[in-house]
Formats: C-alpha cells, structure tokens, sequence
C-alpha cells in the first residue's frame, strides 16, 4: 500500500458512468444514500460519448445532407448541397458535451461525488481507484457497478487508423470515399448509412441470411431496399477472412455464399458485438460470480452473489441497451434503499434509427407462438396513414401481434417514419396489460401517425376502416 | 440485442397482468401478484383487486 | 312529386362523406346494414379536400422549403432554394387524391352504395337527393346526419377571390408578397405559417390576449416566438373593421388595443369560426331538434330527437375534430346495428401542427383546479432529451396534470418537435386512467421523444433524473 493511502469511507459507491451508472448513482442519492461516482474516462460512458447520442447525431446530418435535394417532388429545389465534415463533428461534439455536461451537473446537484480514476477490486468491501499519478482505497457499504462494453476486436482485423470500431468510425475526420463494414447488427448498419448518406460507397458484410437478423424479415428488408437506393452494397452470407493493408485503406478477403471475393475500403469498420467489461475489475476478489460469457449474474434486483454488490447495464444478461442500463439503476439504487424494487418490466423496446426506422416492443409473431400463443398478426400500411401522405413518408407498416382469446397486446413491430416516436404508446399498452379494444376505442389525432396504431389495432379486431378486409 | 424479449410467464400463460404501478402497489403490499385473478379486460388486475384481495386474506399475504 | 319519382328504399342512409360520414358508412356495413351514402361535393369531406390533409401537406411543404437551408450549424449547406408552387400544389393535391380515392375505394370495398347529390329531409323517414338534372327520394329505415360545417363569412369581408376561407388559401395559385389572417386559432395559425415559411409576409389579427387561446399561455408563446423569427407581425386584441379593396389586394382597418391601425395584403384569410351546416337539411321536417347555435341535440349514443336518426361530426356539440367525427361515426354505427356503443372517452387529443408542434389532452392544470381536482403539475424540457437535441429540435416542453393523491393522469400538454406523434402515449394512459407511476416504469426507448414522457412522470413522482429538482 501506497505511503498515505487511508482508505476513503463512502457510502455507496458506483463504478462507471454509463446510462447504468449516472442513472443509478442520482437515484440512489434522491433515496438518501451518500453516494460516489468514479469513472476512468469520459462522463456519461458509451451511450453519451461513443453510443447512443453521437450516433444519431451523425444519422441525422446524414439524413439531412441526403434528403436536402430531396423534395423536388413537392416543389422545392436546392442549388448544390455541401457537406462540410468537419462542421457536422463539431456540432456532433457539442451535442455530446452538452448532454455529458448535464450530466456532471446533475450528478453535483444531487450531491453525487464524482472521482477520476479506475476502479479495481481488493475485497468485497474495497476498491482502489487509480489514476494517472496515484490510488487510493475506497471502503464503501453498497457498490453499484456499471462498467459496461467494448467492442470486440477480431484477431484478425486489428485495430489502427484504417480498421475501426464503433467509436473510430464516429471519430472520423472525413467521409471516407470508400468504407467496408463486417457485421449487419444495428450498430453496423446505423453508422454505414449514416456514411452512405454522407456520401461514402458502402459495403456491408453480414453473416447471416439477412441484415437487423434480429428482427423481422420484411422489416429489414425495407432497410435493405433503402441501401440499396443510397448505393450501398449488401452481402449477405459473407464472412470476412482477412484483410491488407494498402496505400490509402485496406482489402477485405472474405467468403461469400461460399465464394471468395475481395472488397476495397479506405476505411473499415467492424461491428462484431460488444463484450462486458468484467475482465479486470478484480471481482472474483469480491466473491462476484460470473457466467461463461463474462457477465455477471444477478438476482431480480440486480444483486450479484456478493450481498451488498449490485450490477446493471451492459455486463450482465439481457439486451445490450441504454434504457435497460438506466431501467436496471433505477431497481439497485432503490434496492439498496431497502424498497421492494425489482426487474419487473413487460418487455424492453428496441428501435434501429435506420431509414426507415425499425421498433419492437414484445413478441414477434414467431416468438410468440413459440411460446405457446395462440395469436392474431394483424398490420397496417404507413401508406393509408394521411399524416404519413402529408409528410411524403408513406414506406412501411406497423405489425401487432394480440393474443387470439382476448385481444392482449402481445408485440408490436414498426418500419417507418418516426417508428422511434410511435413505439411509446405500444410500450405503455404491453406494460399495462392492455387490448386492441383498449387502443381501438382511445381516440387518437387527426391526421398523425398513431393513428396507425389504433388502425391497426382495428384489424385485429376485425374492422379496420382504412383498408379492405 | 435483436431479440425481442417479453418478460411474462413464459408458458404461454400470462400471470400477473396488471399495470407496471399495481405491480408495484403488490410488492409494497406483500401480495404475489401471480395468486390473484384480475378483473379488467384481459384479465387485467386493478388496483382495486388488490385492495379487495388483501381483505379476504389479511394475514395470508406475509412472504 | 316529380312524375317517375319512386322512393327507393334504403336500409342505413348517411348523409356527408367526411370523416364522420364515411366512417360511419364503412363501420355500418362492416356491421351488416346495407349502407347508402350521400355527398353533394367531394368524397372525404372538408377534412380530406380541404381541411386537414391539404393543410398539413401544405404546411410540410413550408416547413421544407424554410428550412431547407437551415443545418448550416450541422455543417449542411445548400445553393439557392427555389420554390415551384405550381408543383406544391400538385404534390398536395396528389395526396389529397391519393385519400379521396382510397375513400371511395373503401366504401366500395365495403359494399356501401354511393350517391352524388345534396340531400334534404322530407319527414323522418324519407329525404329528396338532388344533383343539377333530377331529384330522387331515399326512404331510410336510419340515417346518420354528418353534414360538418362551413368558414363562417363576415358581413364586411365578403368572399371574393382577394377574401377567402381556408379553402381559398389552401387553393391559391401563387404565395402571395402579403397576406392579412383575421383570427389566430389554429387554423389561421396553421395556414398562417404554412405561407409565411413559404415566403409571405403575413400578419395576424387576433382578438384575444394572445393567438392559440384555447392553449396554455407558456405553449402559444413558444409558437410567437417562432411566428416573430419567420417574420410573421402578430397583433392581439385587434378587431378588424371593415376593409377596402386596392389594386392587387386589399387593406384592413382594425382597432388594435383601442387604436385604429390599417393593414395591406394581397390575399386576406378570414379564419373566425366555422358553422354547422344545418340550415338547408330540412330538419325540422324530420322532427330533429337543434340548440340555439344550429348544433343537432343528440344522447350518449348519437341519436337526435327522432329516433332512427342519429348526428356525428362537426354539426354536434364537442370540439370540430376530424377524430371527434370519426369516433362519434363508429358509435352511432354501432348504435343501429343495437350495440350497447355509447360516447365513452376520457379525453379528445388536440394538435396545432404548428412550429412547434402543439398537443394537448385531457386536463390542463386550470382545467383540473377548476373542476376541483388537487393536482401536481410537472414539467420536462426539450433540451434535457438525448433524442430532441440529436434532431437539433430541442425547443419545448411536455407538461403532466395528475391528481395528487395517487398520481393518476389527467392532462398532458407538449409544445415540441412531433408533439403530434408523442400525444398518442398520453392518449392511451389517460383513457386507460394510469398514473405517473405507470408511466415512470414504463421502459421507453433511448434515445427517443418518448423518454420525455417518462421523465415528466418522474417529476411528478420527485424523482427526475435529467434535471435537477
Ligand atoms: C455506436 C453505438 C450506438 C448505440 N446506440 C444505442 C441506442 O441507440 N440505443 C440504446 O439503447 N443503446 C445503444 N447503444 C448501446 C448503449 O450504448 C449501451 O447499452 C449502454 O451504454 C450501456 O450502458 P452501461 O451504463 O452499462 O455502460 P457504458 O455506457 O458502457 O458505460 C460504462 C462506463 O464505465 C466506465 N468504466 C469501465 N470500467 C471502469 C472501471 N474499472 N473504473 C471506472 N470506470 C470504468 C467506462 O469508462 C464507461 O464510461 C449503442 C452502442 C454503440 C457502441
Ligand atoms: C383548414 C382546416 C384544417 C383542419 N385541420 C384539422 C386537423 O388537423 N385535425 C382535425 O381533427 N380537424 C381538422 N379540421 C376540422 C375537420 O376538418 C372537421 O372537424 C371534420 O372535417 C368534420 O367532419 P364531418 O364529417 O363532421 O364533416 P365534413 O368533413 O365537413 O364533411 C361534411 C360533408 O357533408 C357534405 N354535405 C353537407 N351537406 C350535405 C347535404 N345536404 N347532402 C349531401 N352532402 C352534404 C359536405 O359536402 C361535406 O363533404 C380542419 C378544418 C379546416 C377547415
């Protein structure tokens, strides 16, 4: 032990910044806890700085600098659009600063102290928090930790200024002219459309049949086809097998349907999946158990096998997701608190910002005969939707999935404008139990997209007014 | 991620049906929320179900 | 009688293709009746002609054209903006076609019959059709009455091709330099903008304290500011006087604030209200009692004073709501077909398709005190959400009424980027009577519009994580 290393007493300690962290650390101090922070480099973990926030910054310059020219249809006509990209990263990084900025000051307005460093094990009552120059042990009552991902780097494809992960592709300094993305999860295709619209020749490479695979087959196909228009190139059942490096990029030798073929890029982005963050905390040295994928286990209310250790986020189960992060802190702080908390939620939305944009909450149809259902699958065009018309966004559908013998919301899934948006109400409608009579008979506005909603909720039980039988 | 999730009964029996704030309501009354039938649609447990429930069995509802 | 003049016999006879009319027609039929509709002008009603489809379209296409050179910030930059508005009006007539079509397609799919004609009540059983050559009697066994209304005309501003209705602006051949709007409620709102941000210098005179009175005082402020940035002169306790004609438009005398002050424009919009249209229907004939403002007086299930008779949409009380119409539609549908329907909601959404976005439902905080409720009133702001500040649209707030003493929700208000597609959750809770905690434990997705949903509820709860209590 350092000379002068006393060890600091807190009372609940939180390890990382993330969604989980931030989240979990306010709550807990709204409880009444005392309670520290610490976080080895950027407040507001992935989500605010590599994640979540810049990513859809990034989409929505694109999204603007490719649609600029698009509304000839309607009358209205651009001179020549220009993209300056450097621009689009600053604003990029003052959106960042100013939600990471927030966050610091929520954390000091509730009292939350924050410290600077990284966070390591001794015992299952210890930490030591180290920093450039120095550490310093940490007692703490209760420990919340929140230490999240990081991609996964394939052996093959090392990280440099040409192979990039996520947060190396939200960094660039400029639209590269050619990039080669390995992986069509919804990292991977949010950051390669964002480049395609920006101007970049795409080519995405995924390992199975179909991009998203996640989610429905004809809602990813609507994001194929919309590629597809921007020019980006989509192999499926491509499996990258080695790359080289070359003057201004790289070549990509990859089997595809079982055939070789080699691919150019001045960039490469590989989005393989994410691994938690649990190799070098030390916390086998806290008695905190770990399955065999890294992730901790937890109980309803995300306590670990060490009593007063909790664990949220991205390294334990579950969807990888910024609201389950912030979901699961709200249920650990007020467990510590002694309230009867627990991980009791109906189903977690998830939404890809992909044009158009996809949203699931609940069962899919498969799943939910999978699971014993006997269901109705019942959808709606965007294209009998005025509101959808009147915005010249008329592509997609949403699908509900309700159970036969009483109309229970089961799922329901959306590809269209603004999907992010109208998926609130399913959220809220599975949450609470609720029937396509339920949304049926809710008088929605005219003309908006949730009419779709209820429309579609119409056809489920069989009459719908906005389309045929 | 990709995997839409749902995290009712996984029999395809749904049990519990009730809003996220009567789930709630249960836990801080000490009810098991799965012991009762709801009488909203669907099944749905109200509030008020609770409250009529925790009077019939006063002393069952100890963990 | 008009020798050949056999009565035909119908089983369900509507009366107005609108929203409320071809609703009822679909849902009639779809119920089982032979279904009979008349129209004497356009199939869809005002609201697909010249109503809320046109008028959204035409505000889409302002909010395009305003804005096309707007993400300079984002580092989008776009040569000169040209407006053809030859082809907006094109386009928002396409779409106009596109719903009228796909109305008339629907009613046909669904077996309903249609006639052109006006129709007029000869007794309670019978009406005449007239169209320009013949006129036919319709003996009904029930009928619904869904005649909407039209912009009421000032005596001293009479229609002409300079003064015109809603229906004038949303038909004008070209953007008028000038434009005068009498009245500041949505619609001169609306179409206000939609002309501003298409080039016009537009003012308007409102006589109230403040335009949008029907809103909170916080909400409509948000919408002058924005009017005030795009150069739009608002006055407010203005009365106009009388007018004259001039050379290329016209100029408006008005007292504003007790002052006489004069206004030029090219085109005058006069928006003051609109009536019911149930003066030439022969009513009384049929034995259907009215109020002293023209509106038919009908019971919980929409039937008027004559038993078989039944009224929906803007000539009865409520606010004039294409939505309002269409669930009042299905009702008296349901009614005929001798279901147990009756007008059941809780609440009737309200939406401003200004900038920003107005939505509105259930209580406001006035509204609930009023009506002796004890409330908490909790507010979230725009600039705290992930999502609105990665739109670059982070003006505005949502509020939430609830009752005190168990956080049910009784209103919720948004001023804000898509407040329109956010309303539908608050929607759905309040007919579904949640409360604040319903929705705080609701899992919504990260980054979107609907987390501001969930965090005002935790403000009601005292808990908000994103801003500092
Ligand atoms: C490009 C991209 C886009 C995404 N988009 C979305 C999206 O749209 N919606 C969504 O829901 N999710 C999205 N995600 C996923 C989301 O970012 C994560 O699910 C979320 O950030 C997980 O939160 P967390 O709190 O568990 O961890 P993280 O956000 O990963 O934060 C963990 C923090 O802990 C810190 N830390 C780690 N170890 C230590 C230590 N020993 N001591 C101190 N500090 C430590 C890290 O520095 C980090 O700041 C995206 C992810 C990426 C990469
Ligand atoms: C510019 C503008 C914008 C609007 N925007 C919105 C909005 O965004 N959201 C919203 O909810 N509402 C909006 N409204 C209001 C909405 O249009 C009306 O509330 C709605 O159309 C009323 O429906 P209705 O079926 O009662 O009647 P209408 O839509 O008025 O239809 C009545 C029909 O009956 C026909 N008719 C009348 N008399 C006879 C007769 N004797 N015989 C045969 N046919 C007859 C008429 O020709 C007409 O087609 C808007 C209105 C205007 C003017």
């Amino acid at each position: 032990m350092v000379v002068g290393d006393f060890p600091e007493e807190v009372d609940t300690l939180v390890i990382g910044s993330g969604p989980g962290g931030y989240v979990a650390a306010i709550r807990a101090a709204q409880l009444g806890q005392k309670v520290t922070i610490v976080e080895k480099e950027n407040m507001g973990g992935v989500c605010l700085n590599v994640g979540c926030i810049p990513s859809k910054a990034l989409i929505e310059a694109g999204h603007r600098y490719h649609n600029a020219g698009n509304s000839d249809e309607m009358g209205i006509s651009v001179g020549e659009v220009k993209l300056d990209f450097t621009k689009v990263q600053d604003w990029k990084q003052s959106v960042v600063k100013k939600l990471t900025g927030g966050v610091e000051g929520l954390l000091k307005g509730n009292n939350v102290e924050i410290v600077k460093g990284e966070a390591y094990f001794v015992d299952d009552s210890s930490v030591k928090i180290m920093d450039d120059k120095s550490s310093q042990t940490y007692k703490f009552k209760n420990c919340i930790v929140a230490t999240g991902s990081s991609p996964i780097e394939l052996p093959k494809f090392k990280w440099s200024d040409k192979v990039v992960s996520s947060t190396g592709a939200l960094g660039l300094k400029e639209v590269p002219e050619k990039m080669v993305v390995i992986g069509g999860g919804y990292i991977g295709i949010e950051l390669g459309s964002a480049y395609a619209n920006l101007g970049s020749e795409v080519t995405i490479l995924e390992g199975t049949k179909s991009i998203l695979p996640g989610f429905e087959k004809q809602m990813s196909q609507l994001v194929a086809k919309r590629l597809k228009k921007a020019g980006v190139t989509i192999k499926t059942e491509a499996f990258a097998q080695e790359m080289e490096e070359t003057d201004n990029g790289v070549k990509v030798k990859a089997e595809v349907k079982g055939k070789e073929e080699e691919f150019e890029g001045n960039v490469l982005l590989v989005t393989v999946g994410r691994r938690a963050n649990t190799e070098e905390l030390g916390l086998e040295q806290a008695g905190v158990e770990m399955d065999d994928k890294g992730l901790v286990k937890i109980d309803k209310q995300c306590r670990t096998s060490a009593d007063n250790i909790f664990a949220i986020g991205d390294i334990v189960a579950g969807p990888a997701l910024a609201h389950k992060a912030s979901y699961e802190a709200k249920v650990a702080a007020e467990a510590i608190a002694g309230e009867p908390a627990e991980i009791d939620y109906t189903a977690i939305p998830e939404v890809v910002f992909s044009g158009p944009e996809l949203a699931s909450v609940g069962l899919t149809e498969q799943k939910a005969k999978d699971e014993g259902y006997d269901v109705v699958a019942s959808k709606f065009p965007f294209q009998a939707n005025g509101r959808a018309l009147s915005l010249n966004e008329s592509e997609g559908f949403l699908k509900m999935v309700t159970r036969k013998e009483d109309g229970l919301v089961l799922g329901v899934q959306i590809a269209g404008h603004n999907a992010s948006d109208m998926i609130s109400e399913a959220c809220v409608a599975i949450e609470a139990g609720m029937t396509a009579e339920d949304l049926a008979l809710t008088i929605h506005a005219h003309p908006s997209l949730g009419e779709i909603t209820m429309e579609t909720a119409e056809v489920a039980l069989g009459m719908p007014i906005h389309i045929v039988k | 991620r990709g995997q839409s999730s749902i995290n009712r009964g996984s029999s395809g029996k749904i049990k519990g049906l009730a809003t996220p704030y009567v789930r709630q309501l249960a836990r801080e009354m000490n009810i098991r929320i799965d012991d009762l039938q709801g009488t909203g649609p669907a099944g749905r447990i109200l509030e008020s179900d609770l409250q009529s429930y925790s009077k019939e069995s006063p002393s069952d509802h100890h963990t």
